[in-house]
């Protein structure tokens, strides 16, 4: 079980497994890229068509979808092991939710 | 609940005794000018009433713990028993040891949280005071109340004087870095942060003098960053207040003092100001401390022997027996004393003398020419400025007349 | 903590030594060879752990003489030993030396000694990033130790704050040396978590589960996940005030309109997180230690696990504890006030279990277990005047004075250093195969806590009596007279920590006499429970000759002890040895350890260059900048894995046991 | 970062040691450039005297180069999966892309700031100034490491020294690339878009 030979042979059939059954198609990250940029685009036009009240909050989904999906799809995430998602929102909520506290005491959402 | 509250509020002194343990111990009875557990006005009452039960608590569950660990120290060595049952737990004594201290802090949250907002509390004010913390003294600045007497802005520093009974809230900053106040006596800390304006209730129950400290670290001379608070009666506050704003008085023609009043034209009006005070030529005399501190100020001088002490309250103004006199007054009668101000007799020459002499050997401060480059050739404190004793002697003399 | 050299014949039972190879052209792999090199390129995690143990207890006892200075200062009034310049840099070391410099390394020493021994495996998950770890914080301690003899040191607390710490008011380098070095040794933690948190989630034993893992490394992978967390936060606070300092940016500049309470949070944010990476590793120690004596499981596993987890959660959200007189608000007062008492609860829960733990044990008192007692009552000392601080209010009255110093030494020396010296003595004859004294360790523990009261307990009268902290001097006109005057409790302090002193130094005795000692330790000395035990004194290279299989938590335990179903009490079935021997019989014929490598030294050597021209001048900087560029790819381009350092194991023949010779 | 390799050691999880790390440590990155943005935005009205924010904002540029950045994400995806297929031409050449792709990105920084300074926006000219050129130099500096990684990736595979798994050092550089893109994907919307 120690011994390397083994089991560094089912370590690198793992990984192809892996890849064929989760990978997407290079036309679906095509698709991707496409969606994104599109967004892009819409976040652009916020700066010059009157969105009003829905401004902000606009933005900030957008923002949030295509944060998303990047890192949902090109980094594999959603078909990757849960131990990564794990690893990377705890950095992520933790970080939101500890700066965005530090900005209310600064009453940052208020002014 | 509130009512286990009051009973051990009621009941403190007696539980403290009985969990006797050095910190709990420290409450009763005491000396130490700066002693936090000697609440002298209501703000200080308010976090005495908070804390006194729960160091009880505190010290009641620290004493469990430890009688709980010996107890079982004694019972369960190794007397050559046999190796117990593995057992790993009981989760329901687990759950029950986890929700009794939650619930005890949960009691002890509810009587933290209305303190907190009593504390907080600005819209009661009855008296405004600007406090100004800078490397290493206070200045206090009241601004035009008239319900008090205060028809122009009176600038001072060292001592806060303030009238009894009367609710009054520091507003305070730096010109700095953060340095913090603190009166033990009368409330807790609130830090004064340049850049920002923060508020600190303040209230008396009777004529005193209160000891505090800065207690920010801010640089070289933080340990001699001191503040007193001066508790008047309202009549004496009254006098105190006419007087900060009684007209100036030139010292009488070819006195020492006079010549005095010209050295400090040549020396010191360029940081201090003495209001009121004219130049040879009729002018008023107008300092500019910006030009030659850092943190661009310097103390106002106009009423300094209305003080007891100077340079951040580090030194005394008054000889020590004078000074005794004053502190242990009782509480009746030690307005009038303080109002005296400071009298030839009772000056203490020594150490004001060095003061001019070299402030920068008296308390460290980097005011020295070597060390300007930081601050652009600006003074951090009052600097050496190569004074003959001659000077110094007439200095002190008109320094005098600073009533 | 001199390094014991390990033994020729414990290696000869360990790895032959490899050949290196030479595909890759630039260097050759070194060899594991003999002498200084063996430590200076070994990427084995014993060596590092013991690496980082030396570090640390030098360091201690730098930031231990820094203490013993301000403590003679301050015995009496206006003192005169420092003058007000040297003092405050005196306590802005003591500080960062004792925090970044002695707990954090040694914790890490103990982390990377035992945390593989203790999930089964071989080594860590990523070696050279383990001896880059270490090179680092050397390298990175050091450096700020240099500023002592450039200008002078740190003057700004160890909090450092805002503007206090900006180029006008504190125009020497001390404080750029401060930020570069905590810097380098940041990124020492930052590598170092992620190598430990990848090495326990992915390199256990066979039916080691998570909740079959040891409460040690469970603390320890609490502690990693904090510092992979909290490290970034004072990451970027530092660069803010580097930039400040050296280029010129305005962060902490009040006259362009910065807020001096930036600092504060992201000081707190990362400094909070901090104050339990400090103390949960001294934790997880005890919670090894106690059961060991107790000869009893630890009470409640699952919720010991659980509330240092809790308090690994719960300690992001207290910061601004440490900032209630900082003019936040009553309302973010109020929050952080809730949160900081709530976070008792789960502290409350471990020393709770360890009561239980040794509640129906049969103890045994050797000089591990007094450390971890005094751990127990102690820490709770200091854990209940936290819950004093956490009223807010009447912490506005204590905040920066003695009595809030009182607290965080309870907590610091009474909570994580006992914790260590606990691990000391537990540990000693794992890590070198001999036994420390006993009898010295007794006098070693009494003086230290003996000492540690009288230096520490004097501090809460003192706090109490209005007496600030980081005061060059103390005046009488303040002291007071009678039974809580300054005077008789500041002397008391500074004579306690003189004893304080010489109990350590009975440390360090004992372990001179141990080192010159030839007796070696019995192999399982102290009848223990987990898996670091199951192979010899010390380890071989390779760790087990075997990889066990797990079945229980404590799984050495249960293959020496069975229950007598009569009077469930336990009844041995088989003496360490028997285990011991039983592995190696199975012994792997085949495994491959890694070898060791140049690049970590000189890539770390690279980083306190590039800093130091940052300082000094941006030519040295490109310097180090070339230097790091070029290990860089030494690094990369090193051959991962060198065949020929595969070998046959000859303790798969039986021999190894006779030669270590318990 | 091949270290794994070195270990015969199964993993308890049955995932790479690399790729775990790689994750681990961007966890970390969000607390570093959550410091980084919080900072930005609270300081981003403080102008001193300076230029404002809306002044000095090229939006139509910096559409476009965030624009670049983005696609290069899909570049470094589609060098990962041909990595995955053993197709070693057409990984190299879509790295080679993607690393093109980030250097024009960079070129366009550089570009920024220059016009910045030049309207009067300098590191020290107000608090905006120093937050701003911290985050987004910082960003640039983690750009720049990309590239550099890549394009080192490109000439050991020529020379067909890879250490380890091609494969997943393909895809370990991609995790890295793609989280410098979605960390400009925010401050692309907090710093640009909103207006101060
Ligand atoms: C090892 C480090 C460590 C640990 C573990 C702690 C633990 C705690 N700390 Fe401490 N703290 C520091 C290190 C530490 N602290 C340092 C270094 C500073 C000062 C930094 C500086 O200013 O230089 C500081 C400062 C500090 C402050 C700021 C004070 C000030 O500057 O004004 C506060 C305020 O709330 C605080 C609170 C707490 C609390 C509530 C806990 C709790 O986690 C304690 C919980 C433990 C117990 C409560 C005891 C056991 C529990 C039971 C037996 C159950 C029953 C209990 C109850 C029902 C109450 N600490
Ligand atoms: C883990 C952290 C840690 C540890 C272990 C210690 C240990 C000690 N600390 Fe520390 N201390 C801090 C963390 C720590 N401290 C922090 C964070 C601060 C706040 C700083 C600030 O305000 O910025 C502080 C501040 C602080 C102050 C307040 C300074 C001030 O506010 O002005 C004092 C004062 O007495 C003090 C004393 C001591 C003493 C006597 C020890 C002793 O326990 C030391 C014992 C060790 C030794 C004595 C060395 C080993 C002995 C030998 C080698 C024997 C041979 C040598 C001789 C006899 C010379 N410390
Ligand atoms: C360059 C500026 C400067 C000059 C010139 C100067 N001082 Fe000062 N002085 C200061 C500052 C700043 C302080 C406050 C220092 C402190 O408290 O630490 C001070 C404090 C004092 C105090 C204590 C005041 C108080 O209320 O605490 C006195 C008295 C004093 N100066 C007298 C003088 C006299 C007399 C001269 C002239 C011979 C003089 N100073 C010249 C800057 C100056
Ligand atoms: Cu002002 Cu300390
Ligand atoms: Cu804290």
């Amino acid at each position: 079980m120690t011994t390397d030979t083994t089991h560094k042979a089912a370590g690198t059939e793992l990984a192809e497994n892996h890849a064929e059954t989760h990978g997407m198609s290079n036309a679906g990250y095509i698709r991707i890229a496409a969606i994104l940029a599109a967004i892009t685009a819409l976040e652009v036009s916020t700066v010059y068509i009157d969105f009003g009240p829905f401004f902000l909050p606009a933005l900030l989904i957008m923002m949030a979808v295509k944060f998303i999906m990047v890192v949902s799809y090109f980094m594999h995430l959603k078909f990757d092991n849960k131990i990564f998602s794990f690893m990377f929102y705890a950095g992520l909520i933790l970080a939101v939710g500890v700066y965005a506290a530090f900005l209310a005491t600064f009453k940052f959402f208020i002014q | 609940m509130t009512s286990v509250w009051i009973m051990l509020v009621k009941k403190s002194r007696a539980i403290l005794g009985f969990a006797a343990i050095s910190i709990v111990a420290a409450s009763c009875g005491t000396n130490a000018p700066q002693d936090t557990w000697q609440p002298k006005g209501p703000n200080s009452k308010i976090i005495d009433d908070l804390q006194r039960p729960v160091f009880a608590v505190a010290g009641i569950i620290g004493l469990i713990v430890a009688v709980a660990v010996i107890y079982t120290l004694i019972k369960y060595r190794d007397r050559g028993q046999p190796i117990p049952e593995q057992t790993h737990g009981k989760p329901a004594l687990e759950i029950t040891l986890t929700i009794i201290p939650a619930l005890i802090l949960a009691v002890v949250a509810v009587f933290t949280f209305g303190a907190i907002f009593k504390l907080a509390k600005t819209d009661d004010t009855e008296m405004i005071i600007n406090v100004t913390g800078q490397q290493w003294w206070w200045e206090y600045d009241y601004p035009t109340q008239n319900e008090f007497g205060i028809t122009q802005p009176i600038i001072s520093s060292g001592q806060l004087v303030m009238p009894v009974g009367t609710k009054v809230l520091l507003r305070e900053t730096s010109r700095d870095v953060i340095h913090s106040y603190w009166i033990p006596a009368l409330n807790g800390k609130r830090d004064a942060v340049p850049g920002r304006v923060q508020t600190l209730r303040l209230e008396a129950d009777a004529p005193g003098i209160y000891a505090g400290q800065c207690t920010e670290f801010c640089g070289l001379s933080h340990a001699n960053m001191r503040m007193e608070a001066v508790a008047l009666s309202k009549a004496d506050f009254a006098k105190w207040v006419a007087n900060q704003q009684a007209a100036y008085v030139a010292p009488a023609k070819d006195s020492l003092a006079q010549q005095g009043e010209e050295v400090f034209l040549n020396q010191c009006v360029r940081c201090h100001q003495v209001n009121g005070l004219m130049r040879a030529d009729g002018t008023p005399a107008i300092a500019a401390p910006d030009e030659n501190v850092w943190s661009g100020s310097a103390p106002n001088l106009t009423h300094l022997m209305s003080r007891n002490t100077f340079a951040g309250a580090s030194f005394d103004l008054l000889s020590k027996q004078c000074r005794d006199e004053v502190w242990n007054a009782p509480s009746d009668v030690v307005g009038t004393k303080y109002l005296a101000g400071v009298t030839e007799e009772c000056l203490n020459q020594k150490d004001l003398r060095s003061w001019l002499r070299n402030a920068p050997a008296m308390l460290p401060m980097y005011a020295n020419a070597t060390q300007l480059k930081a601050t652009g050739g600006k003074y951090r404190g009052m600097p050496y400025l190569a004074l003959t004793e001659d000077d110094i002697s007439k200095l002190v003399a008109y320094l005098l007349t600073l009533k | 903590m001199a390094i014991i050299e390990r033994e020729t014949e414990v290696t000869a039972t360990g790895i032959d030594i490899a050949t290196p190879t030479t595909t890759y052209g630039v260097l050759k792999r070194p060899v594991a060879a003999t002498g200084w090199r063996a430590w200076v390129f070994t990427v084995d995690h014993k060596k590092l752990g013991l690496m980082y143990g030396a570090t640390a207890m030098f360091f201690f006892i730098v930031g231990g003489v820094e203490a013993l200075l301000i403590r003679l200062q301050l015995a009496a009034p206006n003192g005169k030993v420092l003058n007000a310049d040297l003092y405050n840099q005196m306590f802005t070391m003591h500080a960062t030396t004792m925090v970044f410099l002695f707990v954090m390394p040694m914790a890490a020493g103990f982390a990377n000694y035992f945390i593989p021994l203790q999930i089964g495996a071989r080594d860590v998950a990523f070696p050279r990033i383990n001896a880059l770890g270490f090179w680092l914080l050397l390298f990175g301690g050091i450096f700020i130790n240099l500023s002592w003899f450039l200008g002078g040191a740190a003057d700004g607390g160890w909090f450092m704050y805002a503007p206090n710490s900006g180029p006008v008011f504190s125009p020497t380098h001390g404080i750029d040396f401060w930020a570069f070095g905590l810097q380098i040794a940041g990124v020492a933690s930052l590598t170092g978590s992620i190598n430990l948190i990848v090495t326990v989630l992915n390199m256990r034993a066979p039916g080691m589960t998570l909740m079959k893992m040891p409460i040690f490394t469970w603390m320890m992978t609490v502690v990693q996940f904090l510092l992979l967390f909290a490290v970034p936060v004072i990451t970027v606070a530092l660069f803010l005030l580097s930039f400040q300092r050296n280029f010129g940016a305005r962060f902490f500049d009040v006259a362009a309109g910065a807020d001096p309470l930036l600092w504060q949070h992201l000081f707190w944010i990362f400094g909070h997180p901090e104050v339990y990476i400090l103390v949960l590793p001294s934790f997880g120690i005890v919670s090894e230690v106690l059961p060991v004596f107790s000869r009893k499981p630890l009470f409640g596993y699952p919720f010991v696990v659980f509330s240092g987890a809790a308090i690994g959660f719960v300690g992001w959200g207290v910061w601004a504890h440490h900032m209630f007189a900082s003019g936040l608000g009553p309302v973010s007062v109020a929050v952080f006030s809730l949160t900081t008492m709530a976070i008792a609860v789960p502290t409350g829960v471990k020393i709770i279990n360890w009561t239980l733990t040794m509640w129906g044990g049969k103890l045994v008192f050797s000089t591990a277990m007094k450390f971890s007692i005094g751990l127990i009552v102690l820490f709770t000392v200091g854990g209940l005047s936290g819950v004093t601080h956490s009223v807010a209010p009447s912490d506005t009255q204590q905040t920066d004075t003695y009595y809030i110093v009182a607290h965080f030494h309870y907590v610091l020396f009474g909570g994580a250093v006992l914790g260590i010296f606990s691990g000391f003595y537990y540990w000693w004859p794992k890590m070198f195969g001999k036994m420390l004294s006993e009898r010295l360790g007794n006098w070693n523990f009494w003086l230290m806590v003996i000492g540690m009261n009288l230096t520490f307990g004097p501090m809460h009268i003192l706090g109490l009596q209005g007496q600030p902290r980081r005061m060059y001097q103390w005046t009488e006109a303040r002291a007071g007279e009678g039974l809580f005057n300054f005077a008789f409790w500041n002397l008391v302090a500074s004579i306690g920590s003189f004893v304080l002193a010489v109990g350590i130094l009975l440390f360090l005795i004992n372990v001179v006499i141990t080192a010159r000692n030839p007796t070696k330790s019995p192999l399982d000395p102290w009848n223990s429970r987990s898996l670091e035990w199951m192979t010899s004194n010390p380890p071989k290279e390779h760790n087990f000759d075997v990889i066990p299989t797990v079945h229980h938590l404590d799984e050495f335990f249960h293959r020496k002890y069975e229950e007598d179903p009569a009077t469930h009490t336990m009844r041995q079935i088989a003496t360490a040895e028997e285990v011991l021997a039983e592995q190696e019989r199975n012994a792997d014929k085949h495994i491959h350890m890694p070898s060791p490598s140049y690049w970590p030294i000189v890539l770390a050597g690279a980083v306190p260059i590039i800093t130091f021209g940052m300082i000094f001048s941006h030519l040295i900087a490109v310097v180090g900048g070339v230097i790091l560029l070029f290990a860089s790819f030494g690094w990369a381009l090193e051959p991962s894995t060198a065949p020929e350092s595969d070998f046959e194991n000859q303790a798969a023949h039986g021999t190894a046991l006779d030669k270590v010779g318990h | 970062m091949t270290d794994a390799a070195v270990h015969g050691h199964e993993s308890s999880t049955g995932i790479s040691n690399i790729k775990l790390g790689m994750w681990t440590f961007l966890g970390s990155e969000c607390l570093l450039f959550g410091g980084l943005i919080s900072t930005y935005m609270l300081y981003r009205g403080r102008v001193t005297g300076g230029p404002r924010p809306a002044q000095i904002f090229d939006i139509p540029f910096t559409s476009v180069s965030s624009f670049v950045l983005l696609m290069s994400s899909l570049t470094m995806v589609l060098a990962v999966s041909a990595a995955h297929k053993s197709e070693d031409k057409k990984t190299n050449l879509w790295l080679t892309v993607t690393a093109l792709l980030g250097a024009t990105f960079v070129g366009g920084q550089v570009y920024e700031f220059t016009a910045f300074y030049n309207e009067g926006l300098g590191f020290s000219t107000s608090l905006f100034g120093s937050s701003f050129y911290t985050l987004t130099g910082f960003h640039g500096v983690h750009v720049t490491v990309g590239i550099i990684m890549l394009m080192a990736l490109v000439g050991i595979f020529k020379r067909s020294e890879v250490p380890g798994k091609k494969a997943e050092v393909v895809e370990m550089i991609g995790l890295y690339w793609h989280f410098v893109d979605i960390v400009w994907i925010i401050i692309f919307t907090l710093v640009y878009l909103i207006p101060v």
